[in-house]
């Protein structure tokens, strides 16, 4: 299940629904990021996050299915926040479920660099200094790259 | 008349989210529309770039890409994830 | 935190009390292991895990220092369950928070790895055939072995 | 006396968890334990395979290892995490 949206994300309430569904699995690995209180540029009063709605959902759509060839998944559940978000609220949710924890471990990684660096979100960031678009990061970029090459069991 | 959309700071460019234009027939490409607009809002070639991407209809196009049947155009600076 | 009880672990509770304690981290990731319907002989009734208490927690305190030492953690949480399980039950839940979700997600795979080959725990499975106490699989001990030989960012 | 206990599958082999013992004088080092209760469960060698190990007083010794001021005595079969 994908859901890009600008409703607020109970991680924890999006787990227990998700094990419920996966209590067959063995394995579930979340993942759950959350907005940090400082930046590069100082103090996060908020985050702003754009999305391209079909396309961003169709992105994340490829994504998901290339971890569910890479991998034998029972299922996944990706929630994605937009718009304004406070300190310490939720962006973005990740869940994967198999009954292989590498494979669980890895789908999440995995999915979680796509949404990290590859996503079609567009990410503004304010601070005491006023309001910033945030470009791409070369590390993030590393991340995502780290697939490409590596060898997958 | 088509829907144009500018994300991320390209919104700031131009002043504006989206807008509906009537946009003129000899600007007939995605490239053309790149330089009418980037000539529009004197937005110094900030929409020439070419890390900018253009969709045509939600789907990816290049600079030679028709713009018959567009009835959304985006720009959309480099994406950089969640 | 550090918990090895026979007392139900609820998952999604103990992940909503270390959201709220680690608001400031960024990368929250979460593992848990669950009771499977199906074993390697047959269907599973119950999952019966024996600890030695100082034994089996020492040991989990000296992989957790361990993971602290190679990664940046904001904080680790461990629940493990002992006694007698059934299908569908967690056994384990593992989350660890940090600035970095690549430390978050490798901190986290790490004590798994742990907990899963290593720790002091016996187990026996009661499937429609009796009582089997079973012995550590291959498969689990190259899972641990990574670690050794696996360059840590 | 001594408490003993047999985890995992010594368990069915001794017949019992956990015991407490009065351990004849010259059964000294953990070794000796092991041999004298092996021929006492009649257990065939189960409580002597190496991959068995045993905790004094909740650390790790070896055969050689003295029963002085030993208090708990447990027989480790090969652990395999949870």
């Amino acid at each position: 299940m994908i859901r890009v949206s600008d409703e607020t994300i109970d991680a924890p309430k999006a787990l227990a629904a998700f094990e419920r569904d996966m209590s067959d699995a063995g394995a579930i690995v979340s993942f759950t990021g959350q907005v940090r209180p400082q930046s590069a540029s100082g103090e996060v009063s908020t985050l702003f996050l754009q999305a391209y709605s079909l396309m961003t959902e169709s992105g994340i759509e490829s994504a998901l299915a290339e971890a569910q060839r890479r991998w034998p998944l029972s299922g996944v559940h990706i929630l994605h926040r937009t718009g304004e978000m406070r300190a310490g609220e939720t962006i973005v949710f990740v869940a994967t479920a198999s009954k292989h924890r590498r494979a669980a471990f890895e789908a999440a990684d995995f999915l979680m660099d796509y949404l990290k660096t590859e996503a079609v979100f567009w990410k503004k960031e304010t601070t005491p200094d006023g309001a910033t678009w945030i470009e791409p990061r070369q590390g993030d970029y590393q991340d995502a790259a780290r697939w490409q090459t590596e060898k997958v069991e | 008349m088509v829907k144009v959309i500018y994300f991320g700071r390209l919104s700031e460019v131009t002043g504006t989210d989206e807008e509906v234009l009537d946009i003129p027939e000899d600007v007939s490409t995605a490239g053309a529309l790149r330089h009418w607009l980037d000539l529009r809002f004197e937005a110094n070639g900030a929409l020439l770039e070419p890390t900018v991407r253009i969709a045509i209809n939600s789907k990816i196009g290049f600079d030679e890409t028709s713009l018959n049947n567009a009835s959304e155009i985006a720009f959309m600076p480099p994406v950089g994830g969640g």
